[in-house]
């Protein structure tokens, strides 16, 4: 591939469209406006919200979230990794007799089985929703867009993004401002 | 708003994270390897006041282990030799060679020569030596091929885990008692076969438990 | 998440938010204590900071000592070979739990009033915690030797752990409680630092919160997966937390020591924990609430809410009591019998009795709704309850180790001056860290009280909940 | 017969360090480091290097630099000779017989020694007097010799002076026909040393030789002399005797510093099979002080020390031994002492030749007298009389009180001071120190710096008992030799050595005095006979004396009776008593034998004024509260101590304490007695006045105070009466319901091989503290101090438990050893977390000191509660030389680590080893012996494989009392009870 290229995959390419973003200061536009949007046809789109706002996902169709399934794996594999820790070590490589008791017995792998468990599960969770998020990502181009700061305050940000198919800057801008959105800007970066 | 870090922030943040991470492993990895005892604990060759050669007294002389270390088959320790043993010879041979002054002065002053100790276990393992000859483990298994070595350096790195190896399976490394100190024995079929043999018909059954070798 | 703020039943809690109208003023309510110019913070803070600092000095002086010389430095002696070390770790994880519970339980049973008072449980829960892990780590003869506490593969020696040892299930308990709650409070930080991160024009900050926040810009997939985590977190706290105050339990119920050896610890051991914990929320929530002046944030529904629950919890508590000596009794069991009788008229009839009044009778006064709502007699409670609660954990412990089967080896303890500068200074690195905590983080999660806040100016039906949660 | 004879004088060459400056110049002490040992020094290195005497050594074996691998260099020193002993092997125990003497009662002793250091002392087997058994002052004779404190150079007028500056001192002497020469010595058992003092007396006509001891036989020899008209020695024979009747004698434990009596005595106490019930002896004790003594008799009263004589009296003429003598009977049928009497009269005569009546040593001629006179009228075969072998004629209290006028009136020009310390043991009335200051020439040989020395005109340091050649002869003749291990390690002297120097002026070595005299006793090849007798400890050919038949001159006992009765007491009565641990003062500055506790008062570090509970309501007084007692003008301050069963308006108080000139573990511990005993107030006097000052003292116990149930209803200490166990031999049983415990897990089992385990006869224990000491010498348990005691740390991996029931008045004791019961569901092992402590396929519950994080759970949840932790660091304060006597084969515990006892794993490891030597699998019974058991006199402890039917250990535990405490917890102590089984006179229980 091209150099240019190359440094557009890792993120230092030329500046180029990102999306035409536009803002609304409550929730109930924000979602109104995300669902007359997608109904014009436009599949690339995302909020920012200082919140989570209910009935935006279904408004511009945001999938459910994955992690679920992941948790699930990792909490077996805590189990797992409890019982066979303590099976090898108490059978396995150095038997000794304690308390009359036998070497191993799943009486006494529960409690940590337990902890580990939930300890795996917790990591799976945490790191997982990072990872799907693509988070940690200290730059990102709509932090180019000048109202971006107030979407962690009171603003709530409708953002359509450059690579949908149906995206042209000026006629996006202008729907966005069809269905009422305020600062409507096409955002570089 | 102004964008706090720069576009390029986030390859290098990869970046970064990613040599960190390597860097961490080969850290633990090293880390480990310099600890291992086999690492730290052998080729100990500390200098002797006296060149002694164990490869021209045990292994060309042929002079069995026994001879100097004369205690072993009846004391928990193995004996240093007095430097009397030692004048055995030497009022006769080589009696002015200048390497061995320290022992004549030893004799003469009734001084001892200050050997360098090399096989050192912790205070609280209470290691036997008449009874691991008794039951048939030759100096080898231990100490290595003394008869071989100019001077004495620890081959074996006397860990508890070492121990242990031999005391959960100690077939390989029992021999027939009269064998123990032939450092240089080259059995005629499998070592271990003969070893089963001989824990089978001598019983043996070597402690794993703590009270075994510390007390 | 949003779904849980806008439960309508619970719209006749009165509102948290009370005077704020729209999301700017409760982002700079927030935040301004935060970004206060550090120089200009209230003197009475400093004053105060430097007093538990300095008590936190005294923590580093005695555990210094107590490792150069041993723990003969303490008053532990033979029969009681734990007394305030253990005494004081359960007292601190007992207080920890609260917290959990608050953030986790209470977002699971859609507790709207927790938003304004779940990020300082949370905090509290950590560094409670931290207190705790003091004192099983020093409480070894050799706590150089540690280490082994942790199944490390060590090629040199081939030995590992007992996995028999109650004491082995403390350590996996208390490391992974300390390692979720920590999870769980970060995940609930990160929209409040970016607030922080966008608002600040101080280059410095912003790099640092910057980072911190990880780059979050509040995007609506990000909210979706967000949620989810945070859900599935409050979810394995629950169990977590009942998990490792029952195990903690298990270090006592399954010994032979009469006194020790109960069936009833685990529950007894979680409600008593409970109890102690929201005691010990209520004290800061009070003291925050005076010097901060968040009267708004934190109102006396709040308040009333936390002393129903201390009142149930207590009355737990003494229900296990009352069984305990029942079962003594009804066991027919020597020594059981002895024990219990020691207990309550034994030379130690003063620690249990200050426990039994400030942990059973005290609390009763929640019945009348005057006390409920009297600031002055919830601090008294709270305080005393908390006393109470650690004469709870000294009476089992120290308590019954004193007189056990051979008379011949009955003993008493005396405190030295070590064990108690040792209790003292964890106390004080427990409120240094809150202080810090308080002056310079988010006290209050500012996203969530958002969340509250669009509730209340938009009402959203039944209908639409149900459907949000099924998906 | 094998030794590393550093002490013979002719093997030249040798250099030894003899002070500890020359400790502290390391390069002579690596000098005596290898020369100290014949052998290779490796071993010596290794060996050592278990115990902190690495550290002393560190210094010398160059600790220092690091080598290429970061190893510290370690030397080793093998030495430059070969070894002189053919089979001595490096860092192998060696033992030597020896023997020791303590107020006339002699016992045989074995010692080990690892590489020339003596580590541990035991009894000889083959002395009649310890057959392998030893009390704890002799076990604990070892750590006195490595007492930093002793005395190590020639002090005169109390100032450090010199070897020469002596030597012309003694030239000068002038002592012409003697006539100012005496010589003031202990009780004198040693023939050498009597053959020295009668070539003296007939060298110096006119000199004379006093002995005195605080604690003696006197009385005994006075006793017979009023009954027979000649002074004998009185040897009851115990195992004879099936009723024993004690007046005021412990010979359990105070006044029989000699394992003997109890050995006897407890043969007809052990119940080994179900025929030894009938042989059982009862045993009557009348005592005011409530002893060990008390403690296993059937039956007990309590009266004044100085009531005893009347009772005596009573009891003779209840038996009708004298014409003249009628019952005093105060009080009715219902009186206790009455109906005891009566008893005690009938049971007697039913016993006949099996009754024997005893006298304690601290009761007067008279009551002795009477005693002789009772057994004779009782036709008992139980006692005989000897001569003594070695003239008596001159000692004690009246002979003291001579030589002490003699002084003040200044005919005394020299005085030769023979050990012992006098001026601090002499009566108060007699003035010693202001008589010593009236003596031209005071020689003083002593142990230590003490009273005496300062107050000498020259102190001369004595040899330990481990560093002097000297012999013993036992009251009934066998005599044994006195063989150092180890040359006088502060250039010591022996009282043999200073005779003859100071009275030839000449210095010969002892070795050379006693082996010389006991050539002129043998016969045919002398030297063979010399060096069997070395090796035996017991000398064949010395001729035991044979008992000679006597008869009471009632006559003259009669008129001799009336002088000696005194008027019936009045006022509060101060009894001198033993101490367990410092004996009479001069094992002071012994820490294993202060931390050893009261068998009965369970006090340690200190004495105090024992009283009855009734004395101490009426005083109002408590535990601690310091009285003074005066009597004329004397008078001394104590700490009080209740003691129930004591008698009333008694005081008693042992002496050995107080000591202002000691070492620095016996200075100013407890309260000096000598300052009120008096020559007429000997062992107890009448008419003292007690008062409260209002101070307090704290005084340390093992054990929390208190009377009534101490058991509260457990069954721990199980007992019954034998009647009612014969028929019912279940009823120890009963005693506790043990449930069937189903475990929800497949449990270990214990079924090949050796399976450790332990019985204890709670019958034949007296409970005297030997297992407790010889558990301390073994294992290398630290000594604490009364702070720590306070504070509950004593480390004892095995103590004696005493409970008392009934009255307070009047209570029953019973004592327990408790030991580790190596449980095989132990408790312990299931909490450690870090598997510091497991179980050895030998049922042992092995613990691991250097895997110890220390977190005491496992102390915690032991029921028994004999883990011990070592809280601070308790070596470290310990002097460097101490650590010397440490044994190699046990390992030196470091601060925050549990310990516990593990059955002496180390002589199970060690034995089971030789037997791999000797090419045998099996381990024979008795083989192993436990430090606690080889020691114990009455051969109450029984260790062995409980998987062999026919061991010992095995038969016992199959008895019907044999019981396991706690069973019902499901734990499987391995360590089992038989319980006490007592044998109460049915009259008097009714």
């Amino acid at each position: 591939m091209t150099l240019d290229e190359l440094k557009d995959k890792i993120g230092i390419g030329e500046d180029k469209v990102y999306a035409a973003m536009g803002a609304f200061d409550n929730p109930d536009d924000l979602v109104e406006a995300g669902r007359k949007i997608r109904e014009m046809g436009y599949t690339k789109l995302d909020a920012m919200s200082p919140f989570p706002v209910h009935g935006i996902d279904d408004a511009i169709g945001v999938p459910a979230s994955k992690l679920g399934w992941l948790v699930i794996w990792f909490s077996a594999l805590g189990a797992l990794t409890a019982v066979t820790l303590i099976w090898y070590v108490g059978a396995v490589d150095y038997r000794l007799v304690i308390g009359g008791k036998p070497f191993f017995d799943f009486s006494y792998t529960i409690p940590i089985a337990f902890e580990l468990t939930v300890l795996f599960s917790a990591f799976a969770s945490f790191l997982g929703m990072w990872a799907i998020n693509g988070l940690p990502r200290l730059y990102h181009p709509s932090f180019n867009y000048s109202q971006a700061h107030r979407a962690s305050d009171d603003l709530f940000i409708l953002v359509v993004e450059a690579n949908d198919p149906k995206f042209n800057p000026q006629q996006t801008a202008e729907h966005l401002r069809s269905v009422g959105a305020g600062d409507v800007e096409v955002v570089e970066g | 708003m102004a964008v706090i870090f720069p576009k390029s922030s986030d390859i290098i943040l990869k970046v970064a994270g990613a040599v960190a991470g390597i860097g961490a492993v080969i850290a633990v990895a090293a880390f480990t390897y310099y600890t291992y005892p086999t690492v730290i604990d052998t080729g100990y060759q500390p200098v002797q006041p006296v060149p002694y050669s164990h490869k021209l007294h045990a292994g060309q002389l042929g002079l069995d282990c026994y001879y100097c270390h004369s205690t072993v088959y009846k004391a928990a320790f193995a004996a240093v030799p007095a430097t009397s043993t030692c004048m055995n010879c030497h009022t006769q041979v080589k009696k002015d060679s200048p390497r061995l002054e320290p022992v004549r002065q030893s004799y003469a002053t009734g001084k001892p020569v200050p050997w360098v100790q090399i096989h050192r276990l912790p205070d609280y393992v209470y290691f036997n030596h008449s009874a691991h000859l008794s039951a048939g483990v030759s100096c080898v298994s231990c100490h290595g091929r003394i008869d071989q070595m100019i001077e004495v350096h620890q081959e074996k790195p006397l860990n508890m885990a070492m121990c242990l190896e031999c005391h959960r399976d100690p077939a390989p490394n029992v021999r027939p008692a009269n064998l123990v100190t032939k450092l240089d024995w080259v059995p005629d079929r499998d070592p271990r076969e003969i070893g089963a043999e001989i824990v089978a018909q001598k019983h043996l059954d070597p402690p794993t438990n703590c009270s075994g070798c510390h007390r | 998440m949003s779904a849980v703020l806008q439960d309508p039943q619970l719209m006749e809690v009165n509102p948290p938010l009370v005077r704020t109208e729209d999301y700017h003023d409760l982002t700079e309510q927030i935040s301004v204590i935060v970004e206060g110019d550090v120089v200009k913070t209230p003197l009475k803070y400093w004053i105060t900071l430097a007093i538990t600092a300095s008590v936190t000095g005294i923590l580093g002086l005695m555990l210094a000592y107590l490792v150069s010389t041993g723990i003969g430095v303490w008053g532990n002696n033979r029969p009681i070979g734990w007394a305030w070390d253990i005494t004081n770790f359960v007292f601190w994880i007992g207080i920890g739990h609260a917290g959990t519970l608050i953030s986790a339980i209470l977002f699971l049973f859609r507790q709207k009033w927790r938003t304004s008072i779940n990020r300082s449980a949370e905090a509290m829960t950590l560094f409670a915690v931290m207190c705790a892990g003091i004192f099983p780590l020093f409480h070894t003869g050799r706590p150089w030797r540690a280490y082994w506490l942790f199944p490390i593969p060590n090629t040199d020696l081939n030995l590992w752990q007992n996995f028999r040892s109650p004491l082995i299930w403390d350590v996996f308990a208390v490391s992974t409680y300390f390692t979720v709650s920590l999870l769980f409070w970060f995940t609930g930080l990160v929209p409040d630092l970016a607030t922080l991160r966008d608002r600040t024009t101080n280059k410095l900050k912003q790099w640092i919160f910057g980072a911190l926040s990880l780059g979050w810009r509040g995007s609506a997939r990000h909210w979706s997966n967000y949620e989810k985590a945070y859900l599935i977190l409050a979810a394995i706290s629950t169990p977590l937390v009942l998990s490792v105050h029952s195990i903690v339990s298990f270090d006592f119920a399954t010994s032979v020591i009469p006194g020790w050896h109960t069936t009833i610890f685990p529950p007894y051991f979680v409600a008593g924990a409970i109890f102690s914990g929201f005691a010990c929320v209520m004290t800061l929530l009070l003291i925050a609430r005076w010097t901060l002046n968040l009267q708004n944030l934190i109102t006396i529904k709040h308040l009333e809410n936390m002393n129903k629950i201390i009142l149930v919890t207590g009355s737990v508590v003494g229900y296990a009591y009352a069984t305990e000596f029942f079962i003594a009794w009804y066991s027919g069991n020597l020594y059981e019998r002895f024990t219990f009788l020691n207990r309550a008229f034994g030379p130690y009839w003063w620690a249990a009795w200050s426990m039994y009044s400030c942990n059973i009778f005290i609390p009763q006064l929640y019945w009348f709704k005057k006390m409920r709502n009297n600031l002055w007699v919830m601090f008294v409670i709270s305080i005393t309850t908390n006393i109470g609660m650690w004469f709870e954990r000294f009476v089992i412990i120290a308590t019954s180790l004193t007189r056990d089967f051979l008379p011949t080896s009955w003993g008493y303890f005396h405190p030295t001056y070590v064990d108690m500068l040792t209790f003292a200074g964890t106390i004080g690195l427990f409120l240094t860290l809150f202080l810090v905590f308080a002056r310079f983080l988010p006290m209050i999660a500012i996203s969530e009280v958002k969340g509250v806040l669009a509730v209340q100016k938009h009402q959203f039906t039944d209908k639409e909940v149900v459907a949000h949660d099924l998906r | 017969m094998s030794l590393i004879t550093i002490q013979t004088p002719n093997v030249t060459g040798k250099k030894y360090w003899r002070s500890l400056n020359q400790l502290a110049d390391t390069k002579e002490f690596r000098d005596w480091v290898h020369h100290e040992f014949p052998a290779n020094a490796t071993e010596m290195l290794d060996g050592n290097s278990r115990r902190t005497v690495l550290k002393l050594m560190a210094a010398s074996f160059g600790l220092a630099g690091l080598a290429a691998c970061n190893r510290p260099v370690e030397h080793i020193l093998p030495n430059s000779a070969g070894t002189e002993a053919d089979n001595y092997l490096p860092g192998e125990p060696f033992h030597f017989a020896t023997v020791m003497s303590i107020g006339g009662h002699v016992t045989g002793l074995l010692v080990e020694t690892h590489d020339g250091r003596p580590t541990k002392i035991e009894g000889n087997p083959d002395h009649p007097h310890s057959l392998g058994a030893a009390t704890a002052i002799q076990q604990a004779l070892v750590l006195g010799m490595y007492d930093p404190d002793r005395s190590a150079k020639v002090l005169q007028g109390g100032k450090e002076s010199t070897w020469p500056a002596l030597e012309s001192a003694v030239q000068k002497l002038s002592l012409g026909d003697g006539s100012g020469l005496r010589f003031l010595s202990g009780f004198v058992s040693s023939p050498t040393l009597d053959s020295q003092r009668t070539a003296i007396l007939k060298k110096f006509p006119k000199a004379k030789w006093v002995e005195y001891e605080a604690l003696s036989r006197d009385n005994e020899l006075a006793g017979a002399n009023m009954a027979f008209g000649q002074p004998l020695y009185v040897h009851p024979k115990w195992d004879k005797a099936k009723v024993v009747v004690s007046l005021d004698h412990d010979f359990l434990n105070l006044d029989a510093p000699t394992p003997f009596f109890t050995l006897a005595f407890s043969k007809r106490r052990r119940v080994g099979s179900e025929e030894d019930l009938d042989k059982m002896n009862r045993l009557y004790a009348v005592e005011s002080q409530f002893s060990l003594t008390g403690a296993n008799a059937d039956h007990r009263l309590r009266m004044k020390g100085s009531d005893v004589q009347q009772f005596a009296t009573d009891l003779a003429a209840a038996l009708g031994a004298m014409p003249g003598l009628n019952v005093v009977n105060n009080g009715g049928a219902a009186d206790k002492r009455a109906k005891f009497l009566a008893a005690v009269v009938k049971d007697l005569k039913a016993a006949g030749p099996e009754a024997l009546v005893v006298a304690g040593p601290r009761q007067p001629a008279s009551v002795n007298a009477l005693v002789a006179l009772i057994n004779e009228k009782l036709g008992s075969a139980c006692v005989t009389y000897t001569k003594p072998v070695i003239d008596k004629s001159n000692s004690g209290i009246d002979a003291l009180k001579t030589l002490a006028g003699e002084m003040s009136a200044g005919q005394v020009s020299t005085l030769v001071i023979l050990s012992g310390n006098p001026v601090y043991s002499a009566p108060a009335d007699l003035q010693f120190p202001v008589a010593l200051s009236k003596v031209a020439t005071s020689i003083h040989l002593g142990a230590e710096e003490d009273e005496t020395s300062a107050a000498a005109t020259w102190h001369i340091p004595e040899a330990h008992l481990l560093e002097s050649w000297g012999d013993e002869a036992s009251s009934e003749g066998a005599a044994s030799i006195q063989q150092p291990m180890i040359e006088p390690m502060y250039g010591g002297k022996t009282p043999i050595e200073i005779v003859n120097w100071v009275t030839t002026g000449k210095f010969t070595k002892s070795h050379d005095i006693v082996k010389s005299y006991w050539l002129a006793q043998f016969t045919g090849d002398k030297e063979q006979a010399w060096r069997k007798a070395l090796h035996d400890g017991v000398v064949a050919a010395s001729k035991t004396v044979d008992p000679i038949k006597v008869t009471v001159d009632t006559k003259k006992l009669a008129t001799a009776l009336g002088a000696a009765s005194k008027a019936a007491s009045t006022g509060i009565e101060v009894g001198f008593y033993p101490s367990s641990a410092t004996w009479d003062g001069r094992y002071a500055n012994n820490g294993w034998l202060q931390e050893a506790p009261d068998p009965i008062s369970k006090l340690v570090w200190g004495n105090a004024a024992m009283i009855s509970p009734k004395l101490a309501r009426d005083q109002k007084l408590t535990d601690g509260d310091i009285i003074s007692l005066t009597r004329g003008n004397v008078k001394m301050e104590a700490a009080v101590m209740v003691q129930p069963g004591h008698a009333d308006d008694a005081v008693s108080i042992s002496l050995g304490y107080g000591r202002e000139k000691c070492g620095r573990v016996g200075k100013d511990v407890g309260s000096n007695a000598n300052l009120i005993r008096t020559t007429d107030g000997f062992y107890f006097a009448q008419g003292f006045t007690l008062a409260a000052t209002g101070k307090r003292e704290i005084l340390a116990t093992t054990q929390e105070r208190g009377t009534g149930d101490q058991q509260h209803d457990r069954p721990l200490a199980r007992e019954v009466a034998i009647d009612e166990y014969k028929k019912n031999p279940k009823s120890i049983e009963e005693m506790s319901e043990v449930p069937e415990i189903h475990s929800i897990y497949s449990e270990f089992t214990y079924d090949k091989g050796n399976q450790w385990g332990m019985a204890i006869d709670l019958t034949s224990c007296t409970g005297c503290n030997a297992c407790v000491v010889a558990c301390v010498a073994e294992n290398n348990t630290p000594v604490v101090g009364k702070d720590q005691v306070l504070r509950g740390r004593e480390m004892h991996w095995i103590r004696m438990d005493r409970y008392y029931s009934g009255d307070e008045n009047d209570p029953e004791v019973i004592e327990q050893p408790i030991p580790c019961m190596q449980c095989e569901n132990a408790p312990c092992e299931n909490v450690c977390p870090v598997q510091a402590t497991s179980h050895s396929p030998e049922g042992l519950n092995d613990m691991a000191y250097n895997r110890c994080v220390g977190t005491r759970y496992c102390a915690n949840n032991c029921p028994f509660k004999v883990r011990h932790f070592n809280f601070l660091n308790f070596h470290k304060h310990e002097p460097e030389l101490v650590g010397l006597v440490y044994n190699p084969d046990v390992s030196v515990r470091m601060r925050g680590v549990m310990e516990k006892c593990t059955y002496c794993v180390q002589r199970i490891e060690e034995t089971k080893i030789k037997a791999k030597r000797d090419g045998r699998r099996e381990i024979k019974d008795g083989e192993i012996k436990t430090a606690c058991q080889q020691t114990c006199p009455a051969e109450a402890i029984v260790f062995g494989n409980i998987n062999d039917p026919n061991s010992r250990v095995a038969k016992l535990k199959k008895q019907e009392r044999n019981y396991a405490m706690l069973a019902e917890l499901g734990i499987k102590p391995r360590t089992t009870y038989l319980a006490k089984l007592r044998n109460p006179n049915p009259e008097l229980t009714a």
